[in-house]
C-alpha cells in the first residue's frame, strides 16, 4: 500500500510538476477549466432558464409535425435500425473480455468525476432579475441540495466498490446492451416536472412530476429487447459469411426502405397483392434461384447467351409496355444478376451467397416499390414533410447516398486521360468546392426554381439534396481521387496487357482498390454531412437547429416559451456532440479493426 | 463497296477517332444541357417579370450596413464591396489567429503535462463534434449575456467587453500608416538581403560574419528611421501613381477592351508558338499527338472567345468598371480611382508617427444617454464580428492543431534519433530537423483549412455580421435579382480560393525545392 | 450476345439503382405537376389534390406559431384554415409551408403554394413586378421602433432622436429600407444590424447589443407584452413610420381563385359586422339579414356556386374558424394587441376593416 | 513466316526520341533476348508491341495483324500477346486464382469453372498450386512473378513479352523465375525477353540483340554475341556487365 502511494505521487509529479513551467501550466489550465465549468454550470442552472421549453418540445424536436397516428412507422424504422445494429454487434463481436470489476472501476471513475464536479460547482449565478431589471446573485445550487446528492454519489461509489469484488467476466460487445439498458430503466423510474394544462388551457403550477415521456416507454423497451435478441442471433450466426454479407447489404438498403416507408403510406390492396405481386415475386425468386444453380451446368451453359439476349429484349420491352412496376424492376434486377451469375456461381459457396443476395435484393425491391410507388403520402397536418432530428439525419444519410455515386463519377472523370472530360470534371469540382455550402443552399432555396421547366416542382428538401449531392460529391471526388492516385501505374498497364477494356479496367481493377482506400473517409463524411445539415436552418428548413432557435422561441400559445432559445441552443449542441462524438469514436475503433484484419 | 464499308468501319474503330468522338459527344451533350437550362431560365424570368440585369449594381439599395467600408452604400456594387472587405478582414485575421492558436494547441497535445494534454484533447473533442453554426450562435449568446454598456461606463479603458461587443486598445492607423506599411515591407526585404549577403560572405571567406545580428540591426535602424519620418520616401510611388491616375482618366473604355484582347491574343499566340517550337529541335523532328493539337486549338479558341466577350456587353461592363464610370456603378474601384487612392495615401507631405497606440474609448452618442464604443480610437468589434471570428478561429485552430500534431509526430521519430546521433541539442533539433520537414507535411492540409475558414466566414449571416453572403442576400431581397448575386458570389469566392491556394502552392513548391 | 452490351447495361442499371430514389421521386412529382398544369385553374388543382398548400411564416408570434406537437396556430394560420374551410368544408385540409422572407415569392410563382398568407406587405413593386396579386388587407400594420424609457426615450420620441444609435431588425423585409430612408430624411445615420429572425433582433435588444429594435408594430407590441416585466419598453413614434397592410397574396391572372380568397376574408369581416360567431352561426337569422343569407347559402348560394364553391362555403368558414373578431382576439389579444381604437377596428367604429357588400 | 515484323519503328516522348528506327523479324517459336544499357529504348520497344506505348512511325505487324489505331486490331493483338512486368503488377485486391482467371472470364468470356481449372494447371506448371487462394501481398517476389507469368499464360498467348522480369528480385528468387521461363522456352513459346541475365541468354536464346540510344546496335546468335561481338559498343557493354 505504501509503495503504491509512493508510485502514485511519482506519477503525479512526473506528469504534472516535472518543471516550474509545467507546474505553472498545470495550475493555469486547471484554473481555466474549473472556472469555465463553473460559468457553464451557472449559465445552465440559472433560474431564468426554463428547461421545460426543451423537454416539452421533444416531439417537435424529433419529428416535427409527423402525425401521431403514424408514429408506428417511425418506431418500426428506429427498431429496424436497432435490430441491424444488434445483429452487427453480434456478428462482428470482439473477442475482448471484460470483467465486472473493470466495469465497476469505470463507473466509479465516472461517479468520482461527478463528485468532483459537484464539489466545485458554483453556488450562485448572476442573472438579470425580471422583477427589478438589476443583475443579482441568485442561489442556483444550495448546500441543502448538494449534500444529499454527494451522499448518494458516495453511496454509489461504495456499492460499486463492493460489486467489483464479484468475479464475473463477460464479452465486451455485450456492454452495448447494458449501456442501452440504463436509459431505458431510467425511462421507467425517473420523474421530472412536466407541463400540464388545465381545462382552460392554463399551465398548472407548480409543474407536476411525471415520468419522462410516458408514450415512449413501451416502444423503447421493445426496441431494447429486440436489440438484445438480434445481438444473440448475431452471435449465433457469427461464423456464417453469407449472413454477414446479407447484413452488410441490408445496411446499405435500409435507408431506402426507411425513406419510402416513412414518407409514403401504401394502400395495401390485399386482392391485388395476392393476385399480382406475390405470384410475380415468387416467380422471379424461382427463376433467379434456378439460374444461379443451373447456369454452370454443361447443358444449360450453351444456352446462356440466348437466355441473356431474351432477357435483354424482354426487359427493354417491359420498360415501354404497361406492366406492373414490380415486373419491370424485377426484370432489371434479374438481368443485372444474370450478367454476373456465371462468373460467381461456380462454387457451392458462391451459389449460396448469391442466392442470399438475390433474395435480399428482390425482397427489398418489392418492399421499396410498394412504398415508393404509392402516391399516398402521409398526411402531415401542417407540413408536407417531417422535420426536426429526423430531417437532420435524412439530410446526412441521403446527402451521402446521392453524393457518393456522383463523387465516384467526378473522380473518374477527373482522372480520365481524355482532356475534355478531365477539364469539365475538374472545373465542376473546383467551382463547387470553392463556394461555401451556404451559398449553394441559397441557390437551392431561391435560384434553382428559375432553372426548372414550367410545371416541374421539387420540394425544397429535394432541391437541397440535389445541391448537397453536388457539394459533397465534389468533396468525395477529391477523396476518391486520392484513392485513385494511390493505385500504381503498373496496375493499369497490367490490365491493358491482359486485354481489358476501359469499363472492365475501371470496374474490376481501379474502383475496388480505390474505394477500399476511402472507407474511413466515408464515415467521416457522414459525420460532416450530419454537422453541415445544420446550415439548412438559414434557408428556413425545419431541421433540428431551426426548431430550437426559431420555433420554440416564438411559442406563445398555449404555453409561453418566448425568448427561451439559449437553453435550446445548449441542448442542441449537446445532442449534436453526443451523436458525432460516439459516431467518430466507433468509426475509429472500427477502422483500427478493419486495418488489423486486412494486414 | 465492301471495301468502302470496311474502310468506314475501320475509321470508326480508330482509337483516336473514338477518343475524340466520345469527348465531343460529351461536350455537346453538356452544352446542350446548359443551353436548355439557360433557355428555361430565360423563359421563367420572363414569366415572373424579373429580367436578368446587372442594373442593381448601380442603383442605390437604400439599406444601411452594420459595419464596414460603406455603411450607407450608394450603389449595389459598393454594398457588395463592403461585404467582400468584411469577409476578407475576418479571413485574414482569422487565418493568422487560427494558425497561432492551432500551433499552440497542437504542441499542447504533445505535452508531457497530463492536465494540459487532456484539456487540449477535450477541447478538440468538443469543438470538432459540434456544428460550427451552433458554436457561432453559442458565442453570440455568450457575448450577449455580458452586462449592458451602462451610462457610467464612459471614458478610456484598456479593454472592455459588454453585450455591445468588445473594445480593445489598438495601434490606430494615422495618415502615414499606408506609407509606413509599404516602407516596412521594403525594410524587410532589405534586411533579408543583408542576411543572405552575410551568409554568402561566411561561406566564401569562412569567418564568422554574424548574419542574424547584421540583418536584425539593419531592420531596427531602418525601422527607427522610418518611424520618425523616413517612411515619407515612399511618397515617390504616390507621386508616380498620381501621374498614372491622371493619365488613365483620359483613356476611354475601348482602350481597356483592346488592351485586354491584345494581352489575351499575345498570351495564346506565345503559348502556341512555345508548343510548336518545343517539338522542333534540330534533326529530332518531333511529331504532334492529337492531344498536342487539341491543346493548341483550345488555347486559340479560348483566346477568341475571350476577345469576343471583350467586345460584348460583358467587356463593356468590365471596361466601364475599370474606367471607374461614376454614373454606372458608383464604384471607387476603377483604375484611375485606384491609382488616385494610392497617390493620396502615399503623399510625402504627410508627417507624424504612422501609428498611435490608443486606449479603447466609450463615448456618448450625440447628446443622448446612449453609449457606444468609439470606432475612431482603439478597436471596437461588434457582436456579430466577434462571434463569427471566434467561431471560425477556434474551429479552424482545432483542425490545425491536429495537422500540427500529426506533422510533428510524422517526422519526429526516426529523424530525431538521427539528429540526436549527430549530437544536435533538443532545441536545434526541433528548429533544424523536425520543423522544416513537418512544415512541408503540414502545408497542403493547412491550405485546405485556410480555404475552409474563408468559406466558413459566410456563417456570419446567422449572427448579423454583414459579410458578402449576408449582404448579397439583403441585396437580392430588395431587388429580386438572385441570379446575378449568385454569380457574383461564385466569382468572388472562386477568386479568394484560387488566390489562397496559389499562395499555399507557391510556398509548397518553394519548400520542396529547398528540400532537394 | 455481346458482352460489352451487358457491361453497359450493368453500369446503366447501377446508375439507375444508385439514383433510383431521387429520380423516382422527381418523376412522380414531375408527372403530377405536368398533369396539374394543363391549363387548370388553381381551384381545380387544389380540389383535385384534396388539400390547400398555404405559405406561412417561419415563426412570428401571434401570426404563425408551431405548438409542441407540430400543430399550427396564429392569425395567418387561421386564414389558411378559413380558405380550406371554404373550399373543402373542412378547415383541416391545409398543408402549411413555412417560408423565409427571401423565398416566399419564388415559392408562390413556382406553384409550390397556392396562397401566401405570411404577414406580407402590399407594395406597388411587389404587385406589379413579381407577378402577384394581393387580397384584402387582414391586418393594418405599420413599422415602429422600440426603445427603453431608461435610456431617455418616450412615446413622443421621433426618428430624429435615434441618430447614431444601433438599430436591430430582421432581414428580407421592407423594414430595413424604411428605417434607412426615414433616418436619412431626418438627417441622421444609424448602425443597422440585420438578423434573420425577429426573435433574434429582440434578443439583441434585451441583451443591450442594440439600442433600438424596429419592425411592424404588431411584433413589437406582442413582444413587449411578453418580455417587458419592468414596463420599461416604449414604442414610438405614435404614428408608424410606414404603412404595412398585410394580407393574402396569390398568383395573378386567376380571377376565380382571387375571388375565393378575397371573399373568404370578406365573409369573416361581414360576419363580424353582424355579430355572427362560431357559436351562434347556426342560430343566425338569415331571413332577417339577406346579406348574411346570401353569404351563407340560404337561397341556393348562387354566388358561391358561380365561384366554384359549395353553397355553404362561407357558412363553413364561420362555423369552423370564426369571424374576424374571433380570429383576431383568439390570436392577438393574448399578446396585448387589441382592435379597439386602432386601424383594425370595424369601419363603423372608426377602423379600416371594411368589406364590400355581399350582394 | 515471321510472327512479329517491325519496320523502321520510331517513337518520341515529347521532343526526346526514344526509338530511332528499329527493324526486326521474329519467327514463331523463337526466343529473343534484348539487352542494353538503361534508357536505350529496349523496354519502350517491347511495350510498343502490345500497344502500351504508341509508336509514331514505321509499322509493327503481329501475327499478320498490323498494329494501327484500329481498336479491333489492338484488342486482337493484346489477346495474342502476354506480358510480364518488372514490378509484377498483380492485382492486390484479388486472390492468386482470381488474378489468373480474371482475364479469361471477362475478356475471353470463358466460364468460370473452365478458367479455374486452367488456372490451376498453370499454377502447377509454375510450381505454386498451393498458393491459389492467397493474396499477392502474402507471397514472395519470386512467387509473385511466377503468378504473373501464369496470369499472362492464362490468355493462351502466342507471344510472351518479358520486361526485365528478374531485376526486382533477390538472387535466389531469380532462379525460380528463370527456371519457369526456360521451361516455357523449351515448350516452343515465342518470347521476347528484356533482361540482363546473360546466363539465361546463353542457354535458351535463339538470338540476342543489343539496343543503344534508340537503335539496334547488334543482332547475333548468342555464341557469336558473347564470344565474337561485331560492334565496339557490344564489347564495351559486355565488358561492363560480365
Amino acid at each position: 500500500m505504501n509503495i503504491d502511494i509512493k508510485k502514485q505521487t511519482r506519477v503525479i509529479k512526473e506528469n504534472l510538476f516535472s518543471s516550474p513551467v509545467s507546474t505553472l501550466l498545470t495550475f493555469i489550465t486547471s484554473y481555466i477549466m474549473i472556472s469555465f465549468f463553473r460559468g457553464m454550470f451557472g449559465f445552465a442552472t440559472a433560474p431564468d432558464k426554463d428547461w421545460l421549453s426543451v423537454l416539452n418540445n421533444m416531439q417537435l424536436y424529433m419529428v416535427q409535425a409527423y402525425p401521431e397516428s403514424d408514429f408506428i412507422r417511425i418506431w418500426i424504422c428506429v427498431g429496424l435500425g436497432f435490430i441491424f445494429s444488434g445483429l452487427s454487434v453480434g456478428l462482428w463481436e470482439t473477442e475482448e473480455k471484460t470483467s465486472l470489476s473493470k466495469l465497476c472501476l469505470t463507473f466509479s471513475k465516472i461517479v468520482s468525476g461527478i463528485i468532483f464536479l459537484t464539489i466545485i460547482a458554483p453556488t450562485n449565478s448572476v442573472v438579470v432579475s425580471t422583477a427589478t431589471g438589476i443583475r443579482e446573485q441568485v442561489e442556483v445550487f444550495s448546500y441543502a441540495e448538494r449534500i444529499p446528492l454527494l451522499s448518494i454519489l458516495i453511496g454509489l461509489l461504495v456499492v460499486f466498490f463492493l460489486i467489483s469484488k464479484i468475479n464475473l467476466s463477460f464479452n465486451k460487445s455485450l456492454l452495448v446492451s447494458i449501456y442501452l439498458f440504463v436509459p431505458i430503466i431510467l425511462l421507467w423510474i425517473m420523474k421530472i416536472p412536466t407541463i400540464q394544462l388545465d381545462s382552460e388551457n392554463q399551465r398548472v403550477f407548480p409543474d407536476p412530476l411525471m415520468p419522462i415521456a410516458n408514450s415512449t416507454k413501451i416502444p423503447w423497451t421493445l426496441i431494447w429487447i429486440s436489440f438484445v435478441v438480434a445481438y444473440l442471433v448475431g452471435v449465433y450466426f457469427k461464423n456464417k459469411k453469407q449472413f454477414k454479407n446479407a447484413v452488410s447489404i441490408s445496411w446499405v438498403l435500409l435507408p431506402l426502405l426507411i425513406f419510402s416507408w416513412i414518407f409514403k403510406k401504401p394502400l395495401i390492396d390485399l386482392n391485388e397483392l395476392i393476385r399480382n405481386d406475390i405470384p410475380v415475386f415468387i416467380g422471379f425468386l424461382l427463376i433467379g434461384v434456378l439460374t444461379i444453380y443451373l447456369i454452370n451446368n454443361k447443358i444449360v451453359e450453351k444456352f446462356y447467351s440466348y437466355y441473356l439476349g431474351f432477357l435483354v429484349v424482354v426487359t427493354i420491352a417491359s420498360l415501354f409496355l404497361k406492366v406492373i412496376l414490380l415486373v419491370k424492376a424485377a426484370l432489371l434486377l434479374l438481368l443485372l444478376f444474370s450478367a454476373i451469375i456465371p462468373a460467381v456461381s461456380t462454387s457451392a459457396k458462391g451459389k449460396r451467397s448469391l442466392t442470399i443476395v438475390w433474395i435480399v435484393s428482390l425482397t427489398t425491391t418489392a418492399f421499396l416499390l410498394e412504398g415508393g410507388t404509392s402516391t399516398t403520402q402521409i398526411v402531415v397536418p401542417g407540413s408536407s414533410i417531417f422535420g426536426g432530428f429526423s430531417l437532420t439525419w435524412l439530410l446526412a444519410i441521403f446527402g451521402t447516398y446521392v453524393s457518393f455515386p456522383l463523387g465516384v463519377l467526378l473522380a473518374l472523370g477527373r482522372n480520365s486521360s481524355l482532356p475534355i472530360i478531365r477539364g469539365v470534371c475538374t472545373g465542376i469540382i473546383e467551382l463547387v468546392r470553392s463556394v461555401p455550402y451556404i451559398t449553394w443552399l441559397f441557390f437551392a432555396s431561391v435560384t434553382m426554381a428559375v432553372f426548372l421547366p414550367d410545371g416541374v416542382e421539387f420540394n425544397l428538401i429535394v432541391r437541397v439534396l440535389i445541391v448537397t449531392a453536388f457539394f459533397s460529391g465534389a468533396y468525395f471526388a477529391e477523396n476518391i481521387r486520392g484513392g485513385l492516385q494511390s493505385i500504381p501505374k503498373g496496375q493499369f498497364e497490367a490490365a491493358d496487357a491482359i486485354g481489358m477494356n476501359t469499363v472492365q479496367k475501371t470496374s474490376l481493377i481501379v474502383l475496388p482498390q480505390a474505394l477500399r482506400a476511402i472507407v474511413p473517409t466515408l464515415v467521416s463524411s457522414i459525420i460532416t454531412s450530419f454537422k453541415d445539415s445544420s446550415l439548412v436552418t438559414i434557408i428556413g428548413l425545419f431541421d433540428f437547429l431551426t426548431i430550437g432557435r426559431m420555433v420554440i422561441g416564438n411559442q406563445s400559445i398555449p404555453i409561453n416559451f418566448i425568448g427561451h432559445d439559449r437553453e435550446n441552443l445548449l441542448f442542441i449542441a449537446f445532442v449534436y456532440w453526443i451523436f458525432t462524438f460516439t459516431l467518430s469514436r466507433r468509426s475509429m475503433k472500427f477502422e483500427k479493426r478493419l486495418g488489423l484484419g486486412e494486414r | 463497296m465492301v471495301k468502302l464499308l470496311s474502310k468506314i468501319g475501320a475509321f470508326f474503330r480508330n482509337v483516336v477517332v473514338l477518343k475524340w468522338a466520345v469527348q465531343f459527344i460529351f461536350l455537346g451533350g453538356l452544352i446542350a444541357l446548359i443551353f436548355n437550362y439557360l433557355n428555361i431560365a430565360v423563359g421563367n424570368l420572363a414569366n415572373t417579370n424579373i429580367a436578368f440585369s446587372w442594373g442593381f449594381l448601380g442603383e442605390t439599395p437604400g439599406v444601411s450596413i452594420a459595419e464596414g467600408l460603406y455603411t450607407l452604400p450608394k450603389s449595389g456594387l459598393q454594398m457588395l464591396q463592403t461585404g467582400m472587405l468584411n469577409m476578407l478582414r475576418i479571413t485574414v485575421t482569422g487565418i493568422i489567429a487560427a494558425t497561432f492558436f492551432g500551433t499552440i494547441l497542437g504542441i499542447a497535445r504533445l505535452s508531457n503535462n497530463y492536465i494540459v494534454e487532456k484539456t487540449a484533447t477535450s477541447l478538440l473533442e468538443v469543438v470538432r463534434n459540434v456544428p460550427l453554426l451552433v458554436q457561432i450562435l453559442f458565442f453570440q449568446a455568450l457575448i450577449l449575456s455580458l452586462p449592458r454598456l451602462e451610462v457610467y461606463d464612459v471614458g478610456s479603458v484598456l479593454f472592455h467587453a459588454s453585450s455591445k461587443g468588445v473594445a480593445l486598445s489598438w495601434p490606430n492607423r494615422q495618415d502615414g500608416a499606408w506609407m509606413f506599411m509599404l516602407y516596412f515591407l521594403i525594410t524587410l526585404y532589405i534586411s533579408n538581403r543583408v542576411y543572405k549577403q552575410r551568409v554568402k560572405l561566411l561561406e566564401e571567406q569562412g569567418r564568422e560574419t554574424k548574419p542574424f545580428l547584421w540583418s536584425l540591426s539593419a531592420l531596427v535602424i531602418l525601422f527607427a528611421v522610418g518611424w520618425y519620418g523616413g517612411y515619407r520616401i515612399v511618397g515617390i510611388i504616390g507621386f508616380v501613381s498620381g501621374f498614372i491616375s491622371q493619365g488613365l482618366e483620359v483613356l476611354p473604355g475601348i482602350f481597356y477592351q483592346i488592351l485586354l484582347s491584345v494581352v489575351a491574343g499575345y498570351i495564346s499566340i506565345t503559348s502556341v508558338r512555345k508548343q510548336i517550337s518545343s517539338k522542333r529541335s534540330g534533326e529530332l523532328q518531333g511529331k504532334y499527338s492529337d492531344d498536342d493539337y487539341f491543346k493548341m486549338i483550345i488555347t486559340i479558341v479560348i483566346a477568341i472567345v475571350f476577345i469576343a466577350l471583350m467586345f460584348a456587353p460583358v467587356g463593356q461592363g468590365i471596361a466601364k468598371f475599370l474606367v471607374g464610370d461614376e454614373p454606372t456603378f458608383k464604384s471607387d474601384w476603377g483604375l484611375p480611382q485606384f491609382f488616385g487612392g494610392i497617390s493620396n495615401a502615399l503623399d510625402w507631405s504627410i508627417t507624424g508617427a504612422p501609428y498611435e497606440l490608443n486606449m479603447a474609448e466609450i463615448e456618448q452618442v450625440g447628446t443622448t444617454k446612449f453609449k457606444k464604443y468609439s470606432t475612431e480610437v482603439g478597436k471596437s468589434l461588434t457582436v456579430g464580428y466577434f462571434a463569427t471570428w471566434l467561431g471560425v478561429v477556434i474551429y479552424t485552430a482545432i483542425f490545425i492543431s491536429e495537422i500540427v500534431r500529426a506533422g510533428i509526430m510524422a517526422v519526429s521519430k526516426g529523424q530525431s534519433e538521427a539528429g540526436l546521433s549527430l549530437g544536435l541539442r533538443r532545441s536545434s533539433l526541433l528548429r533544424l530537423i523536425v520543423l522544416p520537414q513537418a512544415v512541408r507535411i503540414m502545408l497542403p492540409p493547412m491550405g485546405n483549412q485556410y480555404l475552409n475558414l474563408a468559406k466558413n466566414t459566410s456563417l456570419g449571416i446567422a449572427v448579423g455580421f454583414p459579410e458578402v453572403v449576408a449582404v448579397g442576400q439583403t441585396l437580392y431581397n430588395q431587388e429580386g435579382q438572385t441570379l446575378p448575386v449568385f454569380l457574383i458570389w461564385m466569382i468572388f469566392f472562386s477568386t479568394v480560393s484560387l488566390t489562397l491556394s496559389t499562395i499555399v502552392n507557391y510556398y509548397n513548391r518553394k519548400l520542396k525545392i529547398v528540400e532537394r | 450476345m455481346n458482352k460489352k452490351a451487358i457491361v453497359f447495361l450493368l453500369v446503366f442499371a447501377m446508375v439507375i439503382v444508385a439514383c433510383g430514389d431521387t429520380t423516382e421521386e422527381v418523376a412522380v412529382e414531375a408527372t403530377e405537376e405536368e398533369h396539374d398544369h394543363e391549363d387548370e385553374s388553381t381551384l381545380e388543382q387544389v380540389q383535385e389534390r384534396g388539400f390547400l398548400k398555404c405559405g406561412v411564416s417561419t415563426g412570428a408570434t401571434g401570426f404563425t406559431e408551431v405548438g409542441d406537437d407540430g400543430s399550427y396556430s396564429g392569425f395567418d394560420v387561421d386564414y389558411c384554415y378559413a380558405v380550406a374551410a371554404a373550399i373543402f368544408g373542412d378547415y383541416s385540409k391545409v398543408e402549411f409551408k413555412q417560408l423565409t422572407s427571401a423565398e416566399r415569392f419564388t415559392a408562390l410563382s413556382a406553384g409550390e403554394i397556392d396562397v401566401l398568407i405570411r404577414n406580407t406587405t402590399w407594395t406597388q413593386s411587389r404587385d406589379t413586378e413579381l407577378g402577384n396579386d394581393f387580397g384584402p388587407t387582414t391586418y393594418y400594420d405599420g413599422q415602429q421602433l422600440m426603445g427603453r424609457v431608461a435610456d431617455g426615450l418616450s412615446n413622443s420620441s421621433t426618428v430624429a432622436d435615434i441618430d447614431g444609435l444601433r438599430v436591430c431588425t430582421n432581414a428580407g423585409t421592407t423594414t430595413e429600407k424604411n428605417i434607412t430612408e426615414r433616418v436619412g430624411l431626418a438627417g441622421g445615420t444609424i448602425q443597422l444590424i440585420t438578423v434573420e429572425a425577429f426573435s433574434e433582433a429582440i434578443d439583441k435588444f434585451i441583451a443591450g447589443e442594440c439600442d433600438i429594435v424596429t419592425t411592424d408594430g404588431s411584433g413589437l407590441v406582442g413582444r413587449r407584452a411578453v418580455n417587458d416585466a419592468l414596463n420599461d419598453w416604449v414604442i414610438f413614434p405614435t404614428s408608424p413610420i410606414s404603412k404595412e397592410p398585410l394580407g393574402p397574396t396569390y398568383r395573378s391572372n386567376d380571377s376565380q381563385w382571387a375571388d375565393i380568397i378575397n371573399w373568404t376574408v370578406y365573409a369573416t369581416i361581414i360576419a363580424d359586422e353582424y355579430g355572427v360567431t362560431k357559436a351562434n352561426v347556426d342560430s343566425a337569422d338569415l331571413e332577417a339579414n339577406p346579406e348574411l343569407g346570401r353569404l351563407f347559402g340560404a337561397n341556393d348560394g348562387e354566388l358561391q356556386t358561380k365561384m366554384g364553391l359549395d353553397a355553404k362555403a362561407y357558412y363553413n368558414v364561420i362555423k369552423q374558424v370564426g369571424n374576424y373578431d374571433e380570429i383576431f382576439s383568439r390570436n392577438l389579444n393574448p399578446l396585448g394587441l387589441y382592435r379597439e381604437g386602432g386601424d383594425n377596428d370595424r369601419w363603423a367604429d372608426g377602423g379600416l376593416i371594411y368589406a364590400p357588400p355581399a350582394r | 513466316m515471321s510472327i512479329i515484323e517491325a519496320k523502321d519503328v520510331k517513337k518520341w516522348f515529347g521532343d526526346f526520341q526514344a526509338l530511332k528506327g528499329i527493324s526486326m523479324e521474329i519467327q514463331e517459336g523463337e526466343v529473343l533476348v534484348v539487352c542494353g544499357p538503361s534508357g536505350s529504348g529496349k523496354s519502350t520497344f517491347i511495350r510498343c508491341i502490345n500497344r502500351l506505348e504508341q509508336h509514331q512511325e514505321g509499322s509493327i505487324i503481329v501475327d499478320g495483324i498490323e498494329l494501327t489505331n484500329d481498336i479491333k486490331n489492338i484488342e486482337a493483338i493484346r489477346s495474342e500477346v502476354g506480358m510480364v512486368f518488372q514490378s509484377f503488377n498483380l492485382f492486390p485486391h484479388l486472390t492468386v486464382l482470381q488474378n489468373i482467371t480474371l482475364a479469361p472470364t471477362w475478356v475471353r468470356k470463358k466460364s468460370k469453372s473452365d478458367s479455374e481449372q486452367k488456372a490451376m494447371e498453370l499454377l502447377e506448371r509454375v510450381g505454386i498450386p498451393e498458393q491459389a487462394n492467397k493474396f499477392p501481398g502474402q507471397l514472395s517476389g519470386g512467387q509473385q512473378q511466377r503468378v504473373a507469368i501464369a496470369r499472362a499464360l492464362a490468355m493462351e498467348p502466342k507471344i510472351m513479352l518479358f520486361d526485365e522480369p528478374t531485376s526486382a528480385l533477390d538472387p535466389e528468387m531469380i532462379k525460380e523465375v528463370l527456371d519457369v521461363m526456360k521451361e516455357l522456352a523449351k515448350s516452343g513459346m515465342t518470347m521476347i525477353v528484356v533482361t540482363h541475365e546473360m546466363g539465361f541468354a546463353k542457354e535458351v536464346a535463339d538470338r540476342v540483340m543489343l539496343f543503344d540510344d534508340g537503335l539496334m546496335v547488334e543482332e547475333n546468335t548468342p555464341n557469336e554475341f558473347f564470344d565474337n561481338p561485331k560492334n565496339d559498343r557490344t564489347k564495351l557493354f559486355l565488358s561492363q556487365i560480365l
